[in-house]
């Protein structure tokens, strides 16, 4: 057990900010650690509870809501 | 708009030609000189200048034959403007395409706009690329928005 | 990279000749990696971080550029000035490097023109007691912004210049080459470095963590004189940001050339001497400098500051028919105004060159859509490299052979680049060779190119809502460069997250409204008669509704516009006009009733001196104006030579001779505004009392008069006419709202007694009249919000959709506010904003049917009615309704209008039961993407 | 001088104003103040007197004449221009002072300033500090002697006196001769480096003019006619005046 602990994220990203933010880090090669998976939505407020209920069911390590 | 002869206008008055000549160019009653030695003279400007004269109104009754809509030309400055939308003439028909010059927010909207409504637009910047000086903005007051 | 060099012709067909600088990148194959301004060894200022930090010579000009395609300079390239390098060339994946580009000109043939060039920001160079350029802590309140921005020199860490510091203590000084005839010639206000001076407080307050921060605004006025500006000027205070009467003498550097020290006098003539880690010197706006190159090119007219000339009445007309002026070109302003006065420019372009509508432009025609109710789900991966940018980082090799295993998946390839022009035929091709009806794209990122895929999958008859991209570029190649084996694995979770969400994917239809060429405008005043006059000259029926049974409204009781042009005559005409115009119907003694529908199809009654009648229209203008408030202070209603300004103007119109008598005025402002019950500056009564007293004076030069006032707002060129009033020996007053002026009767006379600040002494004037700046305040628009679901402000006030992007427009789409109602407002503004909602509602208009958009919320099975989602809602797209169910049993039931939707989500996310999903969004997609990204998590 | 509370009738009169301003072009700018203080954050009299510029032309403004023409603060204030170099509207707060000065009946005006201008009209010499034309001669030979003896590279130094035709004539502050003598020597050292053709003169040599200072217009004149008569009648080019 050696393996540095990579957690899972997954993120729910707000088409109108967040998303676009994230275009942006890519346009400015901003680094990041490549452990969030992102889910595009069309506004953070459409993210049903039980949307972040499944995913830490299923073992994601955190959620990240940014909208 | 009202539209007099000198000489008409010195008639219906009583007085000489040369004091009708003298108010209009001391700016007493203002007048605007147009083609044919006829002036144009605002309704309402005659009126308060018959108050003040102590002339009977009635004489803008009787001008009233001599109303008439201003063409281009006829106007000054800032009256022209007034009716800029509706004194455009053109024989031929109008191209429809617009050019706009510079691609800052005020550009940027009269080209969406245009485009919208049914009209070819150029849109001409003199930088690389379009946004002005809002996008310098790092935000924008009162709701402190991010300016992008 | 062009520029106006010639025009000729006239309004309806002008000639413009065009000089097209080289830009030495194709645009068409620019791919915007970004490589040549890596490669790029040339190092030169960055202009647009005002030279605080540096670019290459290849370069884009921010981020978010449009068009995002890169440029070179040539007065830096290496190659284009001395000959040798080409290192973009050698690196650019797409070939796109042009150093044979040349300057071009073309020749354009247009009906009309806008000109919108903007302003330069002032360069306080020229002011050597600030210490600008010399003293590394005093920066430009534009410099300021870009340390401030998370995408300028400090990537949003800010810092001050000279040790790098984070700063604790900062000065504003305001008015830096505005209201200055002295050290500059810029006599005007430039009407938003008081805004932005606060904003940037309140946004380095969010910056800089801990305690002690320490923040002050030295000014003359604060002039917060927009829609919530004081709200947010007293929220500053509220804040800690100190506010200082006073303008500091010299500005000399710190200890170690760190920071700044001022020495300057309170209002109560105390000296103080500080120390400030920066200072920001609020700069004004100027002309551009080419400005009177443009102005000679296009013979117009310039006003003595060098801002293009204007009638109050046409705000967006030049002296040229058919060259049209909007932004800070006209005079400075802010944001709002800008988005607005363009507006109103495109409507007089449109109004011009109305018998050419829609001649140039066409609408694209598709092929009918293919049905794929009975198919099974068959996807088509296409894996984009693009160039490098993708395939240098991640193995798209890799990703290609795993899509393959993926279920559904029937045909997967990797393209060099997937959005040019040439791989889209192919795609096509692929399409209707291998049937596929879902796609995937793993390339870069919806938000740009979502739209060409869409299109694409058209052209073969396919719903454009089967396509699904994955952001393998900007939000993973990019990102992640250092680690290529996790941005690996992250492409694959990408890919098949969009594959288990595809295949979930159903055709999505985007409705279409029938538009009513019809608009309905409420209210008769300026605003309303100018909107609806432009709209029918537009060739829009219109119906104009007006209360009262007489067109005018407040502009009967007004004499002169700010720039002091007669409002009677040119209101006599507009209501003649409007009156006689055959596309308009003007109802009087009419309201408003019921309304019901949205966007492009309202219907509703009106009632018209007691009768009812129905009308449909497929837009509102609310244009149903303001009015001034009767003061209950001053001895208001007790004595009658306290009177309201409206008063005043009607004495200056009826008995102007009992004026003459008066020796001695007293104004008070800020009567009504600005104070608990009216939180907001009424934003006319300033620019209205110096106008008046410059009247007075010249119906009376011997007359005294002064003018009692908290801050004077003559924003703008309105600056004129407060230096003329002060220039005429009028006396300016401030007091603060701690210590208002009282007006008392000494027997039969009139004294106001106030205390002079600057004198430190009680003052008491015997006058003869008082007038009083009473507070401007909207009609009741509460029947209105009702019926159309908008809303007003805490103050009553419509409001717009957005208070930046969307001035004109409200909320509910379709609906549009001008005039008073939407703010306090003078003619030229109100008559801009008028031309302009005409300008928004044409774009209704002209269109005979409405395309919405498809991301809409729909109602499933099963919903019961509950109606949580009701109040979610932020734009009332639901409502209940009676449904009969299969098996006969009768509920409530929701039922979304898809115009008003939004498809925010708000209500899916709400709901317990599944009972309502937004279209390529269902609750199914976005679970089978979590299930998709986690599907590797034990 | 304080008051407490200032009573306007309908009729104000600033008369004191009024009259500076139809002196100045442009009215000096008199009433275009928008009250913004930079005047009196620079002011170094500002807090002197209980005034400052800012309050000095509200008060004229006002009508406050009685004050301003009694207030010892324009006797503070050093004609230096701080306020009128950064007011926006480039208004003339000195000329203001200045005429001030000038309504104070000369045997009230400060004693120092009126002596040093009394003394000026003692002699030829215009100096404040009543130093003949031969008292500066041989203070200017004394030290020039003294610099030649013992500063190396200067023995050639020259400071001419009443040389003719000379192309420059230069003036000299009473209060170095007088009490700095080698504070002249820097000044000769420039002259020489730049080659410069220059004298002094034996008269009007002094630099100051506390008549000037004082408003008093007459003997401020009378100064200045004797000074330019003693460059004249040295043939002088130009005439520099180092205050």
């Amino acid at each position: 057990m050696a393996e540095k602990f990579e957690p899972v994220i997954l993120g729910f990203l707000c088409n109108w900010c967040a998303y676009a933010g994230g275009d942006l880090a890519g346009v400015g090669r901003l680094q990041y650690p490549a452990n969030m998976r992102a889910v595009r939505v069309m506004c953070s407020g459409m993210v049903h509870p039980d949307l972040v209920l499944e995913a830490f069911n299923r073992g994601a390590d955190g959620v990240i809501m940014m909208g | 708009m009202i539209a007099i002869h000198v000489g008409q206008l010195a008639r219906k008055l009583g007085v000489h030609r040369n004091t009708v000549t003298n108010w209009i160019n001391s700016g007493k009653l203002k007048a605007t000189a147009t083609v044919g030695k006829k002036y144009l003279i605002d309704k309402n400007v005659f009126r308060i200048f018959c108050r003040e004269y102590g002339i009977s109104e009635n004489i803008l009754q009787e001008l009233i034959g001599n109303e008439t809509v201003p063409s281009k030309g006829d106007l000054p400055f800032t009256q022209n403007l007034n009716f800029n939308s509706k004194e455009v003439t053109m024989s031929a028909k109008p191209i429809g395409s617009v050019l706009v010059v510079g691609g800052g927010i005020a550009g940027m909207q009269a080209t969406l706009d245009l485009a919208n409504s049914g009209y070819f637009v150029h849109l001409v910047e003199k930088s690389s690329g379009i946004g002005g000086a809002m996008a310098q903005l790092d935000k924008t007051f009162p709701t402190n928005d991010c300016a992008m | 990279m062009s520029e106006v060099v010639d025009v000729s012709g006239e309004v309806g067909n002008f000639v413009v000749k065009v000089k097209k600088n080289p830009r030495y990148i194709d645009m068409e194959k620019c791919i915007a990696c970004g490589l040549c301004a890596q490669k790029c060894p040339r190092k030169v200022d960055d202009e647009f971080n005002l030279g605080l930090n540096q670019r290459t010579s290849a370069y884009i000009k921010y981020g978010q550029s449009v068009p995002l395609k890169y440029a070179i300079d040539g007065e830096t390239c290496i190659y284009l000035k001395r000959g040798k390098c080409k290192a973009c060339e050698k690196f650019c994946p797409t070939s796109a490097i042009n150093f044979e580009d040349q300057e071009e000109i073309v020749d354009l043939n247009v009906g009309a023109v806008i000109l919108s060039p903007g302003f330069k920001p002032f360069d306080p160079s020229g002011f050597d007691f600030y210490g600008y350029g010399k003293i590394p802590d005093v920066v430009t309140s534009l410099e300021y912004e870009r340390l401030l921005s998370s995408g300028g020199p400090c990537m949003g860490h800010l810092v001050r210049p000279s040790d790098h510091r984070e700063p604790k203590s900062i000065a504003w000084i305001q008015c830096v080459g505005s209201r200055n005839t002295n050290r500059c010639e810029n006599g005007y206000c430039s009407s938003v470095c008081c805004m932005y001076a606060i904003k940037e407080a309140l946004v380095t307050a969010e910056h800089i963590a801990g305690e002690g921060l320490k923040q002050s605004i030295f000014y003359m006025d604060i002039r917060s004189h927009g829609k919530d500006f004081d709200r947010f000027y007293e929220s500053a205070k509220a804040k800690g940001v100190r506010f200082v009467k006073a303008r500091p003498h010299t500005i000399e550097a710190g200890q170690d050339n760190c920071g700044v020290t001022m020495r300057y006098a309170q209002e109560d003539g105390q000296v103080m001497i500080e120390h400030f880690d920066m200072a920001v010197l609020s700069i004004g706006l100027e002309p551009t400098t080419d400005v009177k190159q443009l102005a000679d090119i296009f013979k117009l007219d310039l006003n003595q500051y060098r801002f293009a000339k204007t009638s109050d009445f046409s705000p967006a007309c030049s002296n040229r028919p058919g060259v049209y002026v909007a932004g800070a070109f006209q005079t400075p302003k802010a944001i709002p105004r800008a988005v607005t006065e363009a507006s109103t420019a495109a409507v007089e372009a449109t109004t011009a060159l109305i018998r050419s509508r829609g001649e140039l432009t066409q609408q694209k025609i598709y092929p009918s859509e293919r049905s794929i109710a009975n198919e099974e789900v068959r996807i088509g991966v296409f894996i984009c490299s693009c160039g490098i940018n993708i395939s240098g980082i991640i193995n798209v090799d890799e990703v290609a052979r795993y899509a393959r295993s993926l279920p559904h998946v029937v045909h997967v390839e990797n393209n060099l680049f997937s959005c040019s022009a040439d791989t889209q035929e192919m795609m096509a091709k692929k399409i209707v060779e291998h049937s596929l009806n879902r796609i995937i794209i793993a390339a870069c990122t919806p938000r740009t190119h979502e739209a060409l895929f869409q299109e694409t999958l058209q052209e073969t008859g396919l719903n454009p809502y089967l396509v699904e991209m994955a952001n393998i570029r900007n939000q993973n190649a990019w990102v992640h460069q250092r680690e290529p084996e996790m941005a690996t694995a992250k492409a694959k979770d990408q890919v098949r997250m969009a594959i288990a969400k595809a295949a979930l994917s159903v055709p999505i239809e985007r409705t279409k409204v029938n538009v009513i060429p019809k608009a309905l405008v409420i209210g008769g005043g300026v605003a309303g008669m100018q909107t609806a006059l432009s709209l029918a000259d537009q060739n829009f029926e219109t119906v104009l509704l007006e209360k009262s049974d007489r067109l005018g409204g407040n502009a009967w009781k007004v004499n002169t516009t700010d720039q002091g042009e007669a409002i009677r005559p040119y209101l006599e005409s507009l209501i003649k006009r409007v009156e006689t115009h055959s596309n308009i119907q003007v109802l009087k003694n009419a309201s408003v009733t019921s309304a019901k529908g949205s966007v492009g199809n309202f219907s509703g009654t009106v009632q018209v001196n007691g009768g009812q009648r129905e009308i449909a229209y497929g837009v509102a203008v609310l244009a149903i104006g303001g009015r001034e408030s009767r003061p209950e202070e001053y001895l208001f209603g007790q004595d009658p030579r306290v009177i309201t300004h409206l008063d005043l103007d009607a004495m200056l119109r009826d008995d102007p001779a009992s004026l003459k008598k008066a020796q001695s005025i007293v104004f008070i402002q800020c009567v009504g505004s600005r104070d608990e019950r009216r939180p907001y500056c009424s934003r006319i009564c300033c620019t209205h009392s110096v106008k008046a007293v410059i009247h007075l004076k010249g119906l009376n030069p011997k007359m005294n008069v002064y003018v009692l006032y908290r801050d004077i707002r003559t924003y703008g060129e309105r600056e004129d006419l407060y230096r003329k009033a002060r220039d005429l020996g009028v006396l300016f007053i401030s007091y603060g709202p701690e210590r208002k002026p009282a007006v008392s009767l000494d027997g039969k006379d009139l004294t106001v007694k106030t205390y002079d600040p600057i004198l430190r002494m009680p003052i008491s004037i015997a006058v003869d009249h008082v007038v009083l700046a009473a507070a401007m305040e909207a009609n009741d628009s509460h029947e209105l919000t009702e019926l159309y679901k908008c809303a007003a402000n805490a103050d009553g006030f419509l409001n717009e959709a957005h208070p930046k992007l969307r001035p004109v427009d409200m909320s509910v789409d379709g609906l549009f506010v001008a005039g008073l109602c939407n703010y306090p407002k003078p003619l030229n503004e109100t008559i801009a904003q008028a031309k302009a909602a005409a300008a928004r509602a044409a774009v209704i208009l002209s269109q005979t049917e409405m395309t919405l958009d498809a991301i809409k919320s729909f109602v499933t099975d099963k919903c019961d009615g509950c109606a949580l989602c009701l109040d979610v809602c932020p734009y009332r797209a639901i409502k209940l309704e009676n449904y009969q169910a299969a098996n006969g049993q009768g509920h409530f039931r929701i039922a979304t209008d898809k115009a008003l939707c939004k498809g925010c989500g708000l209500c899916s996310a709400t709901c317990p039961k599944g009972g309502v999903y937004v279209h390529g969004f269902t609750m199914d997609q976005l679970r089978a993407q979590v299930v998709a990204a986690l599907e590797d998590v034990a | 001088m304080t008051v407490e509370s200032v009573k306007i009738g309908k009729e104000r009169k600033s008369i004191f104003k009024d009259k500076v301003m139809q002196l100045l072009p442009d009215g000096g700018n008199l009433n275009a103040c928008l009250t913004c203080g930079a005047c009196a954050s620079g002011c170094p009299a500002t807090g002197l007197a209980d005034m400052d510029p800012r309050r000095f032309l509200r008060m004229a403004a006002m009508g406050l004449d009685d004050q301003i023409l009694k207030t010892e603060w324009v006797w503070n204030c050093t004609l230096c221009w701080r306020c009128i170099y950064v007011c926006p509207m480039k208004i003339d707060i000195p000329q203001l002072v200045y005429h001030a000065r000038k309504s104070w009946p000369r045997e009230e005006r400060p004693k120092g300033i009126r002596a040093s201008c009394d003394m000026a009209l003692v002699n030829e010499s215009c100096s404040a500090m009543g130093a003949s034309g031969e008292d500066f001669r041989m203070v200017v030979e004394d030290v020039l002697e003294e610099v030649r003896a013992s500063q190396p590279g200067w023995e050639n130094l020259t400071a001419p006196i009443n040389k003719a035709g000379a192309e420059f004539f230069l003036n000299q502050n009473s209060r170095e001769p007088v009490t700095e003598p080698d504070e002249m020597v820097p000044l000769w050292k420039i002259m020489s480096t730049v080659g410069a053709d220059w004298t002094y003169g034996t008269k009007g040599w002094a630099a100051e003019n506390y008549c000037m200072f004082m408003a008093d217009d007459e003997n401020w004149e009378r100064i200045v006619r004797i000074k330019a008569k003693a460059v004249d009648d040295l043939g002088c080019k130009y005439w520099v005046n180092t205050e």
